[in-house]
């Protein structure tokens, strides 16, 4: 066993990771920590965790629906397409490495607008918000 | 000086928000059925509130998290998730009975039947929540709540033996006519009234709403410290208003009505005007904080965005969990179920409730990467919450068992 | 946003069986059966022995006690000038209800024996007196003359004592 | 794999002893480069424990200090559970969701502290 102290920093990933608040590049929270990825390398049998999962099914997946999470992740997928990626994009999905402060909050350099667990956040604004009028005005000083 | 007003206007606000529906109930009921006996609960109660309340702004204050984002990330997200339903039930419960409680008031001076008046009560609670400004919000349901000052002014006028009053509330018993179990099972009522869980929500919540930074710390310590216990002797005044009127008189409390009639008899025509505005503004302002805790529980849990400092179309799951709670609170009240009831319900049950939300607060508030080595609890804090919380696992062990064997203290 | 150099996968594979734990979701809807009960459970259920109906017969009387008290002093309060009409008059329609709840409640339950019938009439005409002093009252008040309440309120100090004097006179 | 598959398995040492449930790794960020950005999330133990709410306080691992009685109380748990490195681990068997040790439970046996 490496000595931990030696390089880098410690984390306990269900401590300091999961469950935590995200937020995305302009300070706007954008779901938790509902998961993480974990990639085993087959040479060298190290795991890294490599990607912060978060979204719906994820949280369902991780509750013990395996199923009922995994349904939900493919149908997200199918329903966004990744319009503006040209590389396959996960939106449930955010590269470990996009997550920069790790405290109280996580800061992603990401935008919501790329997020799974924004979506039914644009769907109500869109269908029910949206319709009521002065949702746009900040509240009255 | 502007500093000083501020910090004037957050304790008048604390003691004016610190009654409401629950507080009203069990406050005047147990003065008709138990005289002074149980007045030491609301004691017990209100430095429960006060340590827990300064630790979750203190929390909110250094972190700029609220409390049900805690209660996840310490909890889990099951037991979380097992938090969040049964919060998110009792809240619609309590919602439900200021909703009812604001449209009683307002048929004690229309004469409308008040289940007219629900969905116009709830119209408006949600116009506040979509409209106004939070801090406006706070205050002007704060202040006007202080017209509940009347009660106090009830009790002087009663002109009463106030060392009898007083040992009378410093050697409790059970009454002959109670048994211990009914005894039990409304001081775990007046508890669970004076340490509500949507509270602390809204506290906190309403902390990181308000922006609250370090510089803060200060005022949340005044108004907990000062406002809470003034808002406590509210209650006491309460209690003591209808046990001295209506206990005599063999008059039990089942109606919102009887608990302002003491006023009425006492202080005559203008007292009664002033007590239904406070019953009100109490009810009413306890009816906003509970929408809004819909809200905040259910988006802090799930990482939504919230708040009601930017524009609703920046927060609009939020908004629509807030929209929904309503409705349901305003369906259900309009069944027609005994407002009375729906509240004594709500705070026993917040009672059983309270060790879930309480306990992360207190880990959270002692963890130094959240809150900084240096405002970590201190001892003497740490011992007091300590008891508390064994207090709170006891009421919620007991709580259920109770409310079967008292049928809902009857 | 970039995409990760992923190492390669790896062969574990996620675990498809759990054991779904739904014991919080059961013990809530317990919760919820166990309130919905006691919410629509009346205060009084059915009496088997003469006790039991006793101790009902009490309940009620206790219940119709404290809304005469009340219209007392609602009448008291109102003819003294210290309340407005709306006020009077929907608390004295509560509690014109409520005895009417708790009469209606009383008259329905079986009386387990001979013993109980006596304590049923006699209960009953007291609830019954009440409840026509009460509407007395609440009729005066929405007709706008709360001078005249106290007036009209007087019988009810009978039944008030009458009350009083059936409770002392079954045991605790 | 994630997370919340990793923590369903047990590991049992190379002499049959079962130490418990996985419930929690940890990191030490010293990877290499992702992206040129950071250093990369490397697991290097295995936290092995009965899991439950004890190890999701961070009495040892966060170092919270308060109150005396919890920290008494969920120390006492959290010091239950024991660390094992990655480099211990001799296979994965993913029906009976297992995790097999190179060494014997004496040998690899490692409380948290740190």
């Amino acid at each position: 066993m490496s000595n931990p102290t030696a390089t880098g920093r410690v984390l306990h990933a269900t401590l300091d990771l999961l469950d935590r608040q995200l937020r995305d590049r302009n300070g706007k929270l954008c779901g938790n920590v509902d998961d993480l990825e974990i990639t085993r390398d087959e040479e060298t049998g190290q795991m890294f965790i490599t990607a912060i999962l978060c979204g719906p099914g994820v949280l369902a997946y991780r509750m013990g629906r395996r199923r009922l999470g995994r349904w939900l992740e493919e149908a997200n997928r199918r329903v966004h397409d990744t319009p503006t990626h040209h590389e396959p994009f996960e939106r449930t999905r955010i590269p470990i490495e996009l997550a920069g402060q790790i405290g109280p909050t996580i800061e992603l350099a990401v935008d919501v607008d790329d997020m799974a667990t924004h979506d039914t956040e644009r769907w109500t604004l869109t269908h029910i918000i949206s319709h009521i009028p002065g949702n746009a005005s900040r509240a009255h000083q | 000086m502007k500093k000083v007003l501020g910090v004037a206007l957050g304790v008048l606000t604390a003691i004016g928000g610190f009654v409401d529906m629950g507080d009203l109930v069990a406050n005047a009921e147990t003065g008709a059925r138990f005289d002074m006996n149980l007045a030491w609960v609301v004691i017990v109660g209100v430095v429960g509130i006060i340590v827990y309340a300064e630790m979750a702004g203190r929390v909110a204050a250094l972190c700029g998290r609220p409390v049900f984002d805690l209660v996840r990330e310490r909890l889990g997200p099951r037991f979380g998730l097992a938090n969040l339903l049964a919060s998110f039930f009792i809240n619609m419960l309590t919602l439900t009975a200021e909703i009812a409680g604001v449209a009683l008031s307002l048929s004690l001076v229309s004469s409308v039947n008040y289940l007219f008046l629900i969905p116009f009560v709830a119209l408006l609670v949600w116009l506040v929540c979509w409209r106004m400004k939070f801090e406006t919000m706070e205050r002007v349901f704060g202040l006007l709540g202080l017209c509940l000052l009347v009660f106090a002014v009830t009790v002087w006028k009663i002109g009463p033996d106030w060392n009898h009053l007083f040992s009378d509330a410093t050697h409790p018993h059970v009454p002959h006519s109670e048994t211990v179990f009914t005894y039990a099972y409304f001081g775990i009522a007046l508890f669970g009234a004076a340490m509500t869980p949507y509270e602390v929500f809204f506290f906190s919540s309403g902390a990181v709403e308000d922006g609250w930074t370090r510089k803060d710390l200060g005022e949340n310590k005044i108004n907990v410290l000062i406002g809470f216990p003034l808002g406590a002797a509210l209650s006491l005044a309460i209690m003591a208003c209808t046990h001295l009127l209506l206990a005599p008189r063999n008059i039990s409390v089942d109606q919102l009505s009887q608990v302002a009639l003491p006023v009425a008899s006492v202080v005559g025509r203008l007292g009664l005007a002033i007590v239904i505005i406070g019953i009100f503004a109490a009810t009413f302002g306890a009816a906003l904080e509970t929408s809004l805790s819909a809200g905040y529980i259910v988006a802090q849990y799930l990482g939504w965005p919230w708040g009601k400092r930017g524009a609703p179309r920046t927060a609009s799951r939020f908004h629509v969990v807030i929209l929904m709670a309503i409705i349901g609170a305003t369906l259900f009240g309009l069944t027609g179920v005994d407002p009375v009831k729906v509240t004594e319900y709500s705070i026993v049950l917040s009672a059983a409730a309270l060790p879930l939300t309480y306990f992360p607060i207190l880990v959270i508030a002692n963890d130094p990467r959240y809150v900084g080595p240096e405002h970590t609890n201190g001892r003497f804090l740490n011992a007091l919450a300590s008891v508390y919380l064994v207090i709170l696992l006891l009421v919620a062990i007991a709580t259920i068992p109770l409310m079967i064997i008292t049928k809902g203290g009857s | 946003m970039t995409s990760t150099p992923r190492p390669r996968s790896t062969r574990i594979r996620p675990v498809e069986q759990r054991r779904p734990r739904r014991t919080a979701g059961r013990a809530a809807l317990a919760l919820v059966a166990v309130l919905a009960a006691s919410c629509s459970e009346h205060s009084v259920g059915p009496a088997r022995t003469y006790d039991d109906y006793e101790r009902k017969s009490r309940t009620s009387a206790e219940v119709a006690l404290s809304a005469v008290e009340t219209v007392r002093l609602l009448a008291e309060t109102s003819s003294d000038g210290n309340a407005w009409g709306a006020y009077t008059s929907v608390s004295l329609s509560e509690q014109e209800d409520t005895l009417a709840e708790a009469e209606g409640d009383y008259a329905s339950i079986q009386p387990p024996d001979h013993r109980s019938d006596d304590l049923r009439v006699k209960l009953l005409d007291l609830l019954g007196t009440a409840a026509d002093h009460i509407a007395a009252v609440r009729i005066e008040a929405r007709r706008g003359n709360l001078d005249s309440l106290e007036q009209v309120a007087r019988p009810l100090a009978d039944d008030s004592a009458a009350l009083q004097q059936f409770l002392d006179s079954i045991k605790r | 794999m994630r997370i919340s598959d990793l923590l369903e398995y047990s590991v049992v040492s190379a002499d049959g002893a079962r130490l418990g449930r996985v419930s929690d790794v940890r990191v030490i960020q010293d990877g290499p480069l992702l992206g040129g950005i950071q250093a990369a999330f490397r697991i290097d133990a295995l936290v092995v424990g009965r899991g439950g709410l004890a190890e999701r306080l961070g009495y040892i691992r966060g170092r919270v200090e308060g109150p005396w009685a919890l920290r008494l109380l969920f120390s006492r748990l959290e010091r239950r559970a024991q660390v094992v490195a990655v480099t211990d681990i001799a296979g994965w068997d993913e029906d009976t969701r297992t995790i097999r040790l190179i060494a014997d439970a004496q040998r690899v046996r490692r409380t948290l502290e740190i």
